[in-house]
């Protein structure tokens, strides 16, 4: 392949003193100067989270207000910082509407400090419990604080509007004794 | 006022001179005679030769006592000097200066030097009596001083470039 | 007058002068050797022939031949002056005679380096032949240096043994000497007021105006310490000895015959004339010196010499003896003799040199205890030796007679204790010459001798050798038979000027 | 009005003015601090600091807004932030000179300015006289004399520091503080040259200079920025070169020295360096305009005389010299703060350059063609004055 | 002061009376543009232009030799323009040449800038004539120092370990000896100036006026100090007793053509400025003059020879001859007042010196090896055998300067000789008469080590560095020096009278 | 301005140049002593300067340049070689440069 050897041009007089290219970056710096700002002044204005963003883990109730995790541990098994800790639990027996559940966690901690945003918690929990939401931005004062604990979780996570009403469906078999 | 000054400024000053001397530490020594300089500005000034004050500290205190401590931070000699008084040399030393000291101190209290009424110059056209003084009748030496200047630059580079030498590899 | 179209003093100086300068700009040898001759020749030629026409030529000032030239320093009073009186003249003739005699048996002698060896001789000659023609006293010392530089070159290269330490000790005794009587000389030039070197000049103003007691005690001390140096006054005089010892003969012939000489005549021609008052001062110190030291101590330690060449450096400082005995007898008969004396001294002390390193050519040592029955094998060579021994010891018919006879005439009305002591020295040299002369050439042969002599078959003097003896011994015996033909131009000179002061102060 | 003033003993006065220029230079040199960053922010297209809010001020309904937006308070905090840290002294120093450096690098950044004239008035004769501290008749000599000093600083605070970075810092500060000077002082002697025709009284006060740009005429009220843009330039550059500010901060070039000679500093005796820094480059800018830029005239061809009288159609007082003092003041102040300015854009516009390139920049450019330029005003001044 | 003032003041700066001067300053800055044309040539090409621009120069100076500024006061009385000024530039135009010769040789045995040598060494050639027709303290002392800083320099700049420890110590027995003079200047300045005084006087640093002071005021103390504050600072530059610890290390370590040229030009200046001061300016104050000049004379005579006795380094021992050397001429000067021939002696005793000397030098610098400050005597042995003419040269060198007639350095001496008497300085003479006899030792220690010892044992010689070949341009000058020696010695001619002024 | 009498001065710089030459004398350290010879050209200057301002004549004040000029040349050849110097002996002692000996 031949190799064709191209000449840098010499440069002018002018050129040589750099002061034409100073003087184009003095315009150009100038420039922006007074271009107006691009900034986002971020606590008071919030930017346009986009759809499909993953942020902070939290946990979803269904449209009917039930904890959708039956504590199954998946997730926190699956976590590749340890980031979640779940005490599992019966459900409560005044909960007339999950008795037929048979778990539902106690307590539900995901350490933020530790969260990676990795996101396979939300991957791999059966019951689309757990989901990364638009929530970024996490801060506190102490470690403690850092920690979301179960109602923090739900507060974040809010209600799931899926239609699938599972726990509906299956209590109605239940009832309907076709269960299993 | 001026007597006030004048003592405060010649004190100054040679305390300065004596830690020149005296220092261990050539970093010392060197900023005492920066000091020392500024003393012998605040005489010149006293005696009305502000240009020559200001020249004195743009051209000594700002170039060459700044090349001075320059050179003594980067050769940063460690102080091992011997410096007792002993030995022939402070002996010498001690009877020159007391000799020089004597001599002219003596001469002068003696009044010998009069001190006339100082003929005042004019404050504001100073900087023009110099400029005259220099480039009437003092052209020659003037022109002397640039070659000097010259040459004292191409030796310096001679001396400080780095050049393969044959010798001193000891 | 002479007849000649140039100078005949200027062109006997700076013949030999212009040969060595020929030779040092890289002369072939073969050339140089021819042009030699020249160098060597034309200054006798010269000498005799102003020796000849001297009665006639006009005289100016007590001169004759009398030319100057400027040098460019004629506002110090300093030019080159040059002329002839009549004690200039018998010792110009002897530079003349002598170096021809020293530049021939220098050309035979086939030394190292022979040319650089002639050039230097050449110098030597050039400087010798200026010390006696010139008036102005500037040149007269100028040119005795100039004569002694090569002395010290060639006493360095060429000399036997010791070369270096000799070399050395001439030089520096020499220099003390020659600077000791510089500044004598300025001290005439400067105290005289005439402010001129010029001999003529310096005798006008002096005449006119003579110098303050004190400053002529004081100057002639000096000139006649530098001077003393110069000629080996005792005890001085360590460095002759060795110096000749270790000189090439030819060098040795033209120093002891003739350069020595330069002191006496600086005394005899400038002191005594200006500085009456200095003499009379001076006078008795060093006759008593001279007499004591050159003659008797001296004359001792010579006959203690187990070393030929040694034993004849000696016997010169002893000869010096009695020339400073007629200079310090002040009066013109003395220094009539003195001026004889030197002249045949030099002659003689040449010869003996020459016949020395002959005799040492011939037995390859100086030592006394190794050598005997020369004679048999080299006869003319005995017979010149021993006609030298009798010159130097002042036998009748050699002008050494004349000359030491004056100077006790002289001497007796100065002090005949003196010359009582000083006549004893003639005893002495003629023990130590005749026992020289015994030992080396006739009795038997020591074993030594017979080694060497069957190594290197003795001969007899070549003809290459004997023409310079012949000629210094013809010069001896022609002015032995007819002193006239010196004295005449002497008297000449002596009787007007410096009889009259002299006798005036006494 | 103020005739008492001039009763008072001239030390006391001396020393009251000296303060009150103190006064004013400390807080502008900090405020640059935070213009610095403001400047670097609009550039960037960004608002800048614009958070911190002292209560009350930040109560005013519309201005308080303002005065936070513009970052304002953010300088008393960095100063408070300054003041208040622990001022630690590393255990490996010089301990009297580390301390010792700071000091001197205020002291000559802050005595220059007594020989700048900030401003000026019309006494009752009509006569300009310039407000200053010291109305030296060498003013130009006194400001480069004692400015010459500030290497000491540089110097001491390496050496003092016993450590590698510092040293090559305080190295190359010095070198090149020493480089520049030459070619300052070159660019300077046009202005003089022109200014000190033969037959008037020779100056180097500055005064005079811009008595000189305040003629009238084309050529009289010409700045000598026009009439001398050569001068200028090399003025401008060796400036940049002696406040080591980009492009000529080798000195600092925290990539390879990690910070200069003050890499061992902190709190407040760093401060104090930061603070010299821009009262260096106060004072530069104002002595470039002083020179170049017509000190106190408000614009080319119009100078404060013409200006005054200009006002003086519709306002009453300003012919009083009170007033025409403080608008000179405010002319002159507007000007080194445009200098200013300039000195921030510029950091932001080009990259720095290596140490080589800044001494042979010095020495193999600025140096001839600072020669050079004077040789041609040497010339064409005898030539026009003939 | 108005504008016509000033217009006269400096109108009385004709340029055209230091013509030579200028050349020399212009010739200095050619070459410089010479290295900036001929980047690959200009090893080659400087020193023959620095030679050929010192010729052209020395050249006219001669063919002008009657100035036409003869016995004028330029420049506001800052130079004076005597016939002892034109001399001094011809010799200082001569040792120059000889300078560069000798450089040509040594500095090709380096690796080393040349240019700059050359133009120092004109520049400081420059600075030197000036001086010697210097009529004014100023000037005085800015052209001695621009000679000494110049000299700084050159003696270090081979800048081996020794030459720069040569440097050293001139540096800063030179600067101390310019402080101690500078202060004298001041001194002499503010008494010579005070209104106070009879005959103060406006121009307090002008020779003249200075001397008219001195004249009214015989005993004033402070101007006293300030005289021998400036004769010691002088002493320094000739390496005068006390001032002379400088002399063996420097002239040891220095290149070759510098020690010439300090020993040359150098002492020349110093006794130029010697001559002006101690000989008019100073002339009042006889009374302590003198005896300093005595104190000076005697004690360099006896040091100079008897510390050369002892040396085997041929550069220390040059050194301290030319100490000696200095003695003498201090004789001279001493005698300047009571004998007027005395000023003409120093121009000869001079005028031979540097002819003895740069013949001397020019041999040192050929048989020198590399090592510029190893310069044995036992360097010299085989010379004769192997490089005859420059150890005839050698020889004539050595015999000039140890004052052997029928060499120039005797008429040198004489003449000196003849002034001490003519002043009645017995005491010193007596002194110098020792200084010669001691001098001849040692000069002829070295001939001999050129010559005798060689001839004599051939075979174990000891080593020394290769001897550089003779070139054309070099030999011619040898020769030529060589021929002056010994034709001068014996006809001085013109050169005599024109010396002395007559 | 000048109030103290003329002797004064002269006896500060007299002082000065004094120690200043003690100085050179006993120190050893090439660096300090070549401070020392710059303090005897400053108090060569002062004493200039006093002696000028009394005669009434500028040649003392402008002579003061020469000498400023002429003392900056020295010390930049003098630093020069003190710094070839040391690159090559690492020292800065007198005492210590003593290869130039017999």
């Amino acid at each position: 392949m031949a190799v064709i050897t191209v000449e840098r041009k010499p440069l002018t007089f002018l050129e040589r003193t750099y002061l034409p290219q100073i003087a184009g970056g003095l315009k150009t710096t100038f420039k922006h100067l007074i271009a107006p700002k691009k900034t986002l002044e971020y606590p008071e204005q919030r930017p346009a989270i986009p759809v499909g963003y993953r942020g902070v883990p939290t946990l979803v109730k269904d449209p009917n207000g039930r904890e959708k995790c039956v504590s199954c541990q998946l997730c926190e098994f699956v976590c590749p910082p340890k980031a979640i800790r779940i005490t599992p639990g019966e459900i409560p027996a005044d909960q007339a509407d999950r008795a037929h559940v048979e778990k539902g966690p106690q307590a539900f901690d995901i350490d933020m400090l530790r969260c990676i945003y990795c996101g396979l918690c939300q991957e791999v929990c059966p019951e689309e419990a757990i989901f990364l939401q638009n929530q970024f931005s996490m801060s506190g004062y102490t470690r403690a604080e850092m920690v979301n604990h179960k109602d923090r979780l739900y507060e974040l996570g809010g209600t799931l509007p899926d239609a699938h009403h599972k726990w509906d469906k299956k209590k109605a078999a239940e009832e309907h004794g076709n269960a299993h | 006022m001026a007597q006030f000054l004048f003592l405060l400024f010649a004190i100054f000053t040679v305390l300065c001179a004596v830690g020149v001397v005296v220092n261990k530490n050539a970093v010392n020594a060197s900023i005492c005679l920066i000091l020392c300089l500024v003393g012998v500005a605040g005489l010149f000034v006293l005696l009305d030769a502000y240009l020559l004050a200001f020249v004195l500290l743009l051209v000594y205190a700002g170039a060459v006592a700044a090349l001075f401590l320059f050179i003594v931070m980067l050769l940063d000699v460690q102080g091992k000097e011997t410096f007792g008084l002993r030995g022939f040399r402070t002996i010498a030393g001690f009877v020159a200066f007391a000799l020089l000291l004597a001599g002219i101190g003596s001469v002068a209290l003696k009044g010998q030097i009069v001190s006339s009424p100082p003929v005042s110059v004019a404050g504001g056209a100073q900087l023009k009596l110099y400029a005259y003084q220099l480039f009437t009748t003092y052209l020659l030496p003037v022109q002397i001083i640039g070659f000097l200047l010259l040459i004292s630059m191409l030796g310096v580079i001679v001396l400080s470039k780095k050049h393969e030498i044959a010798e001193d590899a000891q | 007058m002479s007849t000649l179209p140039f100078d005949p003093l200027l062109a006997a100086i700076f013949a030999p002068l212009a040969v060595a300068l020929a030779i040092a700009c890289g002369l072939p040898k073969r050339f140089s050797v021819k042009l030699a001759y020249v160098g060597f020749g034309l200054p006798l030629l010269l000498a005799l022939h102003v020796w000849f026409y001297y009665g006639t030529a006009a005289q100016t000032h007590g001169y004759a031949f009398l030319t100057s030239y400027s040098t460019g320093l004629d506002s110090l009073g300093i030019g080159l002056k040059l002329g002839l009186n009549g004690i200039s003249l018998p010792l110009f003739v002897l530079a003349g005679i002598v170096g021809f005699a020293a530049g021939l048996y220098a050309i035979q002698s086939g030394a190292e380096r022979l040319k650089i060896y002639l050039m230097l001789l050449l110098v030597m000659q050039g400087g010798l032949m200026g010390v006696f023609a010139s008036v102005d006293i500037f040149f007269f010392y100028f040119f005795h240096e100039l004569a002694l530089i090569p002395t010290f070159i060639m006493v360095g290269i060429w000399g036997g043994r010791d070369r270096n330490y000799a070399a050395m000790k001439l030089t520096i005794y020499l220099t003390l000497g020659a600077m000791l009587s510089l500044i004598g000389l300025i001290a005439l030039y400067v105290k005289s007021g005439a402010h001129s070197f010029d001999l003529i000049e310096l005798r006008r103003v002096i005449a006119a105006q003579p110098l303050e007691v004190t400053v002529q005690h004081n100057i002639f001390g000096l000139l006649a310490l530098g001077f003393g140096i110069l000629v080996s006054l005792w005890p001085l005089h360590t460095w002759a000895p060795l110096g000749y010892g270790a000189a090439p003969s030819s060098a040795a012939m033209l120093h002891a015959g003739v350069l020595k000489k330069f002191g006496l005549y600086g005394l005899i021609q400038i002191a005594l004339p200006l500085l009456p008052a200095g003499l009379i001062q001076w006078s008795h110190p060093l006759a008593w010196l001279a007499v004591v030291g050159n003659v008797l101590v001296i004359g001792f330690v010579t006959i203690a010499q187990r070393d030929l060449k040694q034993m004849v450096g000696y016997s010169s400082v002893m000869h010096m003896g009695y020339a400073f005995l007629g200079i310090a007898a002040g009066s013109t008969l003395g220094v009539g003799g003195v001026v004889l004396l030197m002249v045949a001294h030099g002659l003689s002390v040449a010869l003996m040199f020459l016949l020395t390193t002959s005799v040492y050519h011939r037995t390859h040592t100086f030592a006394l205890d190794e050598m005997g029955g020369l004679a048999q094998k080299a006869p003319v060579l005995s017979a010149l030796f021993v006609a030298a021994t009798f010159a130097g010891i002042g036998l009748p018919g050699f002008a050494n007679f004349w000359g030491e006879l004056t100077i006790f005439v002289a001497l007796w009305k100065f002090s005949p204790l003196i010359t009582i002591l000083a006549v004893a020295g003639v005893v002495i040299s003629a023990v130590y010459g005749l026992r020289a002369a015994a030992r080396v050439f006739f009795g038997p042969a020591t074993p030594e001798f017979a080694k060497i002599a069957a190594e290197h078959p003795v001969s007899d003097l070549r003809w290459s050798e004997r023409l310079p003896a012949l000629i210094l011994l013809a010069a001896l015996m022609f002015i032995g038979f007819w002193p006239k033909s010196l004295s005449t131009a002497l008297d000449a000179t002596l009787t007007p000027a410096p009889a009259a002061q002299v006798g005036a102060v006494k | 009005m103020f005739d008492f003033y001039f009763e008072i003993p001239l030390v006391i006065r001396l020393i009251l003015q000296g303060l009150a220029v103190i006064m004013v230079i400390f807080p502008i040199a900090g405020a640059c601090s935070m213009a610095e960053r403001k400047v670097a922010a609009w550039i960037q297209d960004r608002p800048g600091p614009n958070r911190a809010v002292v209560p009350w001020v930040a109560w005013i309904p519309f201005f308080g807004k303002f005065l936070q937006r513009l970052g304002v308070f953010h300088v008393m905090a960095d100063g408070g932030k300054m003041l208040f840290k622990e001022d630690s002294l590393p255990g490996h120093v010089n301990k009297f000179y580390f301390v010792l450096a700071p000091i001197v690098a205020m002291i000559p950044a802050l005595t220059t300015v007594v020989a700048v004239p900030f401003g000026a008035y019309f006494d009752a004769a009509g006569k300009l006289i310039p407000i200053g501290l010291a109305p030296l008749d060498i003013g130009m000599l006194a400001v480069f004399a004692v400015s010459s000093l500030g290497v000491y600083s540089a110097i001491l605070a390496g050496w003092a520091s016993n450590s590698k970075y510092p040293f090559l810092g305080s190295v190359r500060a010095s070198a090149q503080l020493i480089s520049y000077e030459l070619s300052m002082t070159l660019a300077v002697l046009p202005v003089f040259l022109w200014v000190n025709a033969p037959g008037t009284e020779g100056t180097m006060g500055f005064a005079r200079v811009v008595e000189f740009q305040s003629q009238p005429g084309f050529l009289g009220g010409m700045w000598f920025g026009f009439l001398m843009p050569i001068s200028a330039f090399i003025f401008l550059v060796a400036l940049f070169a002696e406040t080591n500010r980009q492009p000529f901060d080798t000195v600092e070039s925290e990539s390879d020295l990690v910070g200069s000679f003050h890499t061992e500093y902190g709190a407040f005796k760093w401060g104090l360096f930061f603070v010299a820094e821009y009262s260096h480059m106060i004072v530069g800018s104002g002595v470039f305009m002083l020179l170049f830029g017509g000190g106190w005239n408000p614009l080319p061809w119009v100078s404060l005389a013409t200006a005054v009288d200009f006002l003086g159609t519709f306002l009453p007082f300003a012919h009083v010299p009170l007033f025409v003092g403080i608008l000179s003041i405010a002319i002159f102040m507007g000007k080194v703060l445009a200098m200013i300015f300039f000195f921030m854009w510029v950091r932001w516009t080009l990259p720095r350059f290596r140490y080589d390139q800044v001494m042979k920049i010095g020495w193999q450019k600025l140096l001839p063609l600072s020669i050079a330029n004077l040789l041609f005003y040497a010339i064409a001044i005898a030539l026009i004055q003939k | 002061m108005d504008i016509s003032v000033l217009q006269t003041l400096a109108s009385r700066n004709l340029w055209g009376a230091i013509t030579p001067e200028i050349l020399l300053g212009g010739l200095a800055l050619v070459l410089l543009v010479i290295e900036l044309l001929f980047p690959k040539e200009h090893g080659r090409i400087v020193p023959v232009a620095a030679l050929v621009g010192l010729v052209t120069i020395l050249g006219g100076v001669l063919f002008n030799a009657p100035s036409a500024y003869l016995n004028q006061e330029t420049f506001n009385g800052l130079l004076v323009h005597t016939h002892g000024g034109q001399v001094m530039r011809v010799f200082f135009l001569l040792a120059a040449i000889m300078v560069c010769l000798i450089a040509r040789v040594s500095l090709a045995k380096q690796t080393l800038p040349r240019v700059e040598f050359y133009h120092i060494v004109l520049v400081v050639t420059a600075a030197m004539m000036l001086l010697a027709q210097s009529n004014h303290l100023v000037l005085f002392f800015v052209a001695l120092e621009t000679v000494t800083i110049g000299l700084y320099i050159l003696v270090s700049y081979y800048r081996t370990s020794l030459t720069l420890e040569a440097g050293l110590k001139y540096l800063v027995m030179g600067a101390l000896s310019s402080s101690l003079m500078l202060f004298g200047i001041v001194l002499l300045y503010g008494v010579a100036g005070n209104p106070a005084l009879p005959a103060h006087t406006a121009q307090s640093m002008h020779y003249g006026q200075l001397a008219a002071f001195l004249a009214a005021n015989p005993h004033n103390f402070l101007a006293s100090i300030g005289i021998v504050l400036v004769l010691a600072g002088v002493a320094f530059k000739i390496g005068a007793f006390p001032f002379q610890i400088w002399v063996p290390d420097v002239y040891q370590g220095a290149p070759t053509p510098v020690t010439a040229f300090l020993a040359v030009s150098s002492k020349a200046v110093g006794f130029t400025a010697l001559l002006a001061l101690a000989g008019t300016v100073f002339a009042s104050y006889a009374w302590l003059v003198a005896p300093v000049l005595t104190f000076f004379a005697a004690t360099t005579l006896l040091f100079g020879n008897f510390a050369a006795l002892t040396q085997h380094n041929v550069k220390r021992l040059i050194g301290l001859s030319g100490v000696s050397h200095a003695g003498f001429l201090l004789l001279g000067v001493a005698a300047v007042s009571h004998a007027p021939m005395a000023v003409g002696a120093i121009y000869f005793y001079l005028f031979a010196y540097l002819l003895a000397s740069f013949a001397v030098f020019g041999v040192m610098a050929h048989v020198a090896g590399t090592n510029d400050a190893d310069q044995e005597l036992d360097h010299y042995a085989g010379l004769a055998k192997d490089r005859p003419f420059l150890a005839l040269v050698l020889a004539l060198g050595l015999g000039s300067l140890a004052g052997i007639p029928p060499l120039v350095g005797f008429m040198g001496k004489l003449f000196i000789f003849i002034a001490a008497f003519q002043a009645g300085l017995y005491g010193l003479l007596a002194i110098a008469v020792i200084g010669v006899v001691v001098s001849i030792y040692y000069y002829f220690g070295w001939i001999k080590a050129a010559f005798f010892e060689t001839w004599g044992k051939s075979a174990d010689s000891p080593a020394h560095p290769e001897r550089t070949p003779v070139d054309f341009v070099t030999g011619f000058a040898l020769s030529a020096l060589a021929l002056a020696v010994v034709v001068l010695g014996f006809y001085q001619g013109p050169l005599g009278s024109w010396l002395s002024g007559r | 301005m000048m109030t103290a009498s003329l002797n004064a001065y002269v006896i500060v710089s007299a002082v000065l140049f004094a120690i200043g030459f003690f100085g050179v004398l006993i120190r050893r350290n090439t660096l300090i002593v070549f401070m020392s010879l710059e303090l005897m050209l400053i108090a060569s200057t002062l004493a200039l300067v006093a002696f000028s301002r009394v005669n009434g004549t500028m040649d003392g004040n402008v002579f003061v340049f020469f000498i400023l000029t002429v003392a900056a040349a020295e010390v930049a050849v003098g630093l020069a070689i003190i710094v070839a110097l040391f690159r090559r002996r690492q020292t800065v002692q007198i005492d210590q440069l003593d290869t130039l000996k017999n």
